[in-house]
Parts: C-alpha cells; structure tokens; sequence
C-alpha cells in the first residue's frame, strides 16, 4: 500500500510539469526576458558583430543566470502560501525527496529551456555554430548548478516579503565560479582553444552542488516551514 | 514499562514567537477512539499547538510522542499515519479537485481514482471533480480538503477549523466524519470554536493566553 | 559526558565571560597595534620595490586576514547552533557578521588605496580584491536575511544556514576568480606578503594582525553580551546582568 | 625629519588616507558595538520593569 520512492518522486514531478504547462505565460516569462536582456546588450553597446563576439559569452551568461533567477522566487513560495507545502512536507515521503522533484522540474521548464532557445541569443551576438554545443552543455550545466543553489535560497525566503531581491542578493555571490567558468568555456569554445579546463571545472561544481544542495535546501525548508 | 504507549502524547509543550511565549507548557494524551476538542480564544496558539503535533513546528521544549515514540525519531511512520487539514484548504487553483486529492494521496498510499471519486461523493462534491480549484466555492474547496482527509484512510486526524466556510448540512457533515472516524478506532485533534455535538467521547482542551 | 559543553555555552556564562574579558582584550590590542603602528610607520625600512607606499600594508593585510577569520568563526558557531541547537553560537554569529564585513570593506577600500600608486588604477579585477569583495556580498546576504525575518529565532537558524553554505563557497569562490584572472592578466600584480620580507617588516605585521585579532576579540565581546541579552530577555539572571 | 615622515616618500596621500580609514573602521566597531550594547541593556532593563509590573 505504501508509496516507494521513486513513485513519489515521479507524481511529486509529474505534479510540478503539470503546474508548470497549465500556466504557459509563467513558462515563457524567463525565455523572453532572456531574450530581452541579450537584445538590450547590443543595443547598448552598439557593436558590430564581429566586436560583439567578444563580450557575447559574458553577456550570454550574465542573461542566463538573471533569468533563471526569476523563477527561482516562486519555487517553494506558491506552495507555501496555498499550503500544499505543509502538505508535502507531511505527506510521510522524506522532504529531501520532495525538493529533489520540484528542483528537478524547475531546472527542465527553466534550465533546460534556457539551454534549448539559447542558439537563437547565439546567432544574435555572433557566435559561430562551431561553438554551439559547447556553450549549449555548458549552460546546461550552469543551469541546473544554479537551479541548486537557487533552491537554498528560495528556501530561505519563503515567507518573506520583498524575498525575491533577497534572493538574489543571497544567491549571486555563490553563482560567481558558475559564471567565470560557463563564460570562459563559451569563450574559448567560439576562438577554438581548448574547453576542457573550464568545461571540467563547470562539471565538478555541478556535481558538488547537486550532492550537497538538496541537504541544505531541505535544512532551509525545514527551517522557514516552521 | 510506559503503559500510556498508545495513541499520540504530548507534553509540556513550549513555543515562543519572538519574545510571545505562545504555548506554556500545555500537556494531553490522545488514545485511539478519542477525540481531543481544542477550543480557545484568538490568538491562544491553537493552530501552532496543531503544527507542533503534525510535526512541522519543533517545539523548544516539550515532547510530542506516537506510540511511545518521539514523532521526530519515527517521522516516516508518523507522517504515513497522519492526515492533516491546515487552515487553508491547500488546494492548487490551477489542478482540478480530482488531482489536487491525486497528487497529496497519492504520496501516502497507492489511490484509484475511483478512491478519490468516492472520497468526493462522500463529502459531497462529486460533482466538482473535473473542476479546477480556482473555480469552486470556499465552502467546496473545504469539503475537498475533507475529502483529502478521508481518503488518506489515516489513524490520526488534526483538522484545523473544519467548519469554516461551511454552511449547516456541512457543519453536520463533518461531525458524521469524525464521529464515523473514530468508531473505526482512529483519534483526532480538532480545533474549533463550536461545539462539535458528538456522541462519541470528547476531551477538551481549553488555551488561554 | 557533554555536560561542560553546555555550561560553557549557558548565556549567563557566555555573558559574564564576555563581559570579564572585554577590558583586557581591549588593552592587549591596544598595546599590539601601537607597537605595530609605530614600529611598522616609522621604523620599518621602505620597500625597494614599493618605497614608503609598503607602509599600507600594516593595516590592509590584517584587516583581510581578519575578514575570512571572523567568516570561518561566523560560519562554524553557526554550524554548531544548527548541530546542537545552542542558542550562543546565533548570538555569536550574529555579533560576529556586522565586524567581519567592516573588516572586508576596509580590506577593500585600503586595497583600492594601495593599488592606485602600484597598479595606476584604484581598481583592478585582482583576484583577492574581487573575492574580497565577493565575501563582502556574503557578509551582507546573511546580514540582511537575518534582519528579513520577523521572528529573531527563524532569523538566526536562516543566517546560520547561509553562512555554513558560505563557508563552503569561499574557497570555490577564491580558486575560480584566480584561475579566471590567469586567463586575462599576466603576473604584473606586485605580490605582496612574499615570504623572505625581513624581520624589521614583518614584526609589525604580525603585531598589528594580533592587535586586529584581538581588536576583534573586545568588539565581539561587547555585540555579544548584547545579542545573549536580545535573545534571553525572560530569564532571571538578566536582571543582576544588567544591575552591573 | 618629521617632514620627511609625513611625506612618506610622496606616498602621502595614499598611506595617510589608508590609515585614516583603518582607524575609523576600528572606531566604528566600538560606537557601534556600545550603542548596540546599551540599546540591548535598556531594552531587557524595560522589559524586566513591564514583566515586574504585570506581577504586582
């Protein structure tokens, strides 16, 4: 009778995509204020598009990671404010697991997007299509890095007001190594060097952050659900 | 040894709000086939005694126990054994009542929807189940949250205010529940400001500030 | 067997040690940093390479060093808090964090002063300066969620959580900006703290770090006589704590 | 002497400043910590005298 694991991960997921698809604009938010931004760059700059290539990494990653930022507010919050949250917390499945599921889900409607839409932000700022599937593996995983570290501090800002400036005031600094080892691969994959360096640091963080950040977000749950 | 080991226990429960000591040491002991009625002015720290025992408030001091066991040691089990209606009914606006009751029951125990359909006829709102939340009533959404409860098929029940909203067939409604609840040998916790006109037996526990 | 831990971390132990120690750690870090000041201004020799502008070094570095200090002393009375439930160690966090990042911004304002003459520029994206600043942005994050909440409690164990993640960030933080700072500059930073600096030098240097260190020490006492009093207001011993 | 050690080699207004800016910091943390300090005793000091009043 009991639910397994996995089977709760899968519904508390299933629960999230739901969610997610039936508010579409919520969905297109981040994408377009992706785009946005990186549109914002050129324009005020007013570069050329080979002087653009320069700075289109930097830019490129700055966007991503404010984008993803947006989001990142109404991760636990919508929950908590309807109560559902209380529910999950209480539903006999370890809370562990119910952030796993939502920061999971959060990454594939936001991160993964991100990463989907971004060779169009490439093509924009001149970035050759040699250097596409580095950038898009790359934001990929600075993305769901990020996603992690984002999860810790919508926790912590739950029931706060004014919480999404918090948020970011909380989670920018810790995002700094993402941002200097993404836009060094994006940089060096468009001028041919190697990528490998940047490309395994960007991988470790990724896998420190997803082995220790569900700890610390369910410690952050725990700590403002109450 | 500890022959009070059944049903949910606690003790000398302490809570602060900031510099408020919102809950001074207050004591029960809950058995199977009993109901604990909470009642209490505003403000006498009802809603935070029912979360201390759900488990999601930590109290400074005091205990809270199920089967002898502290319900932090044994939360898995506890949680499975539990049914909780917080103030809010706890309802997603943009899932339908049917799903609503899918994805919270369906992480306790495996559900039909069948079940859940069943659940709803019995409180009522069979008919609202295709509906999204965000369309029904505050009296509806109630009687959802109720349905949420029955169907979790749980032995403990905290129910906070489950009259509210509700009109007098609902009122009546829930008193069937509970009653129906308990002579099944479950116990619950329940606030509320009325009375809860029961024939099963009812403890009370008065807070004051 | 644990039964020590817990007196050493009772508030009316933890107040009236502090109270105690203040006056003497005042005095120690006044003696350490006079010698340090006059010793390192006046009787220091001038750098060869940097001449007299060295000089800054005597409160720059001791000001930085003391920032991660009190970060890692911030971050591990926070850790056992969160572990131990132990009310002290917010209270010692919570004094801790106003001091550590008034440490890092002097660490960066001083730095900036120094690097105008050596670098003609106040700023340069100097991998300490930039991870320096960067822990100054987390010293502000976990001040500022601590005030966002309502209730001091809730306030204190989310602060705690954040500087324990802190903590573990700081050497990621660091490693990645020195890497990042390899790719684009070449070594024409002037290295500062190189090992072989004569005693005459390096004597106030370490005098003013200890001075810092034990400024710190005093300043800390103080905030936390006062965060142990905001937290235990009820209790009885305040009373004959604040008669004094 | 006294010139030339103020001077600091034309470091002046670099070093000057610097040290200036250390000793405000460092009597920043002592204002502030007993402003805080006081502020914190006043506020136990008024809470204890409401408490004493409400037993009477």
């Amino acid at each position: 009778m009991t639910v397994g694991a996995w089977e709760a991960f899968l519904l508390v997921l299933h629960r999230e995509l739901c969610l997610s698809f039936r508010r579409p604009e919520q969905l297109f938010q981040p994408l377009v204020f992706f785009l946005i931004v990186t549109t914002l760059f050129p324009l005020g700059l007013s570069l050329q598009l080979s002087a653009l290539r320069d700075i289109a990494p930097g830019v490129l990653w700055v966007a991503a990671l404010l984008s993803s930022l947006l989001s990142l507010d109404s991760l636990f919050k919508s929950d908590a404010d309807d109560g559902t949250l209380e529910q999950l917390a209480l539903s006999g499945q370890g809370l562990t697991l119910i952030v796993v599921a939502k920061t999971g889900a959060h990454w594939l409607v936001t991160g993964l997007a991100l990463v989907i839409v971004s060779p169009i932000v490439a093509i924009a700022l001149g970035i050759p299509t040699s250097a596409f599937a580095i950038m898009m593996l790359s934001l990929a995983l600075g993305t769901l890095t990020l996603s992690w570290l984002g999860a810790i501090g919508a926790g912590l800002t739950i029931g706060l007001r004014r919480g999404n400036v918090l948020l970011s005031l909380i989670v920018l600094p810790l995002a700094t190594p993402l941002l200097i080892f993404g836009a060094a691969a994006t940089d060096r994959a468009i001028s041919g060097t190697s990528t490998a360096g940047a490309m395994y640091f960007l991988a470790a963080l990724c896998v420190f952050t997803c082995t220790l950040a569900p700890w610390a977000a369910t410690a952050a749950l725990r700590i403002t659900l109450e | 040894m500890n022959f009070a080991s059944d049903g949910l226990e606690f003790e000398k429960v302490h809570v602060w709000r900031g510099d408020r000591h919102v809950l001074q040491g207050i004591s029960a002991h809950v058995r199977p086939r009993e109901l604990l009625h909470i009642s209490g002015a505003n403000g006498t720290g009802k809603t935070t005694l029912l979360r201390v025992v759900s488990g999601l408030l930590r109290p400074e001091q005091g205990s809270v126990t199920w089967l002898g066991q502290s319900i932090t040691s044994s939360r898995t089990e506890y949680q499975a054994a539990l049914a909780y209606a917080s103030h809010e009914p706890a309802l997603k606006s943009d899932l339908t009542a049917i799903e609503n009751l899918r994805f919270a029951v369906g992480l306790k125990r495996r559900v039909t929807p069948k079940d859940l359909l069943a659940a709803l006829d019995r409180t009522g709102v069979a008919a609202c189940a295709e509906l999204p939340a965000r369309v029904l009533s505050a009296g509806q959404r109630r009687r959802v949250s109720l349905a949420r409860v029955l169907a979790m098929r749980a032995s403990i029940w905290l129910l906070d205010e489950p009259h509210a909203n509700l009109d007098a067939a609902g009122s009546e409604l829930v008193s069937e529940l509970l009653q129906a609840h308990v002579q099944e040998g479950g116990l619950a916790l329940v606030v509320a400001h009325r009375d809860l006109a029961l024939s099963c037996p009812v403890r009370r526990l008065e807070l004051n500030s | 067997m644990w039964t020590w831990f817990y007196k050493l971390a009772s508030p009316p132990y933890v107040y009236g040690v502090a109270a105690a120690l203040r006056l003497w750690l005042f005095g120690a870090a006044a003696l350490a940093m006079g010698y340090g000041l006059i010793a390192g201004l006046a009787i220091a020799p001038p750098d060869y390479q940097q001449g007299e502008a060295f000089r800054m070094i005597y409160v720059h570095v001791p000001g930085a060093i003391l920032s991660l200090t009190v970060y890692t002393v911030m971050a591990a009375a926070s850790a056992v808090a969160l572990i131990w439930r132990i009310k002290v160690g917010h209270a010692v966090a919570a004094a801790s964090a106003p001091i550590g990042a008034s440490f890092a911004l002097l660490a960066l304002v001083t730095g900036s002063l120094w690097g105008k003459p050596m670098w003609g520029t106040y700023w340069a994206w100097d991998p300490r300066l930039t991870s320096e600043l960067i822990l100054l942005f987390l010293y502000v994050g976990v001040m500022s969620l601590r005030s966002a909440f309502e209730d001091p409690l809730r306030g204190d164990r989310a602060a705690a959580l954040l500087a324990v993640v802190g903590v573990v960030n700081v050497p990621i933080v660091h490693f990645s900006v020195v890497w990042w700072n390899s790719l684009h500059q070449g070594a024409t930073i002037v290295r500062i703290g190189a090992p072989k600096m004569p005693g005459s030098m390096l004597w106030p240097l370490l005098s003013m770090w200890l001075g810092f260190m034990l400024f710190f020490g005093a300043v800390l006492c103080m905030r936390l006589q006062a965060e142990v009093l905001n937290r235990e207001r009820q209790a009885s011993w305040v009373r004959e704590a604040i008669k004094s | 002497m006294t010139n030339e050690f103020w001077s600091m080699g034309g470091y002046a207004r670099y070093v000057w400043p610097c040290y200036g800016i250390a000793g405000a910091v460092l009597a920043w943390n002592l204002w502030a910590a007993g402003r805080y300090l006081a502020a914190a005793k006043l506020r136990a000091a008024r809470a204890l005298a409401m408490a004493s009043s409400e037993a009477r």
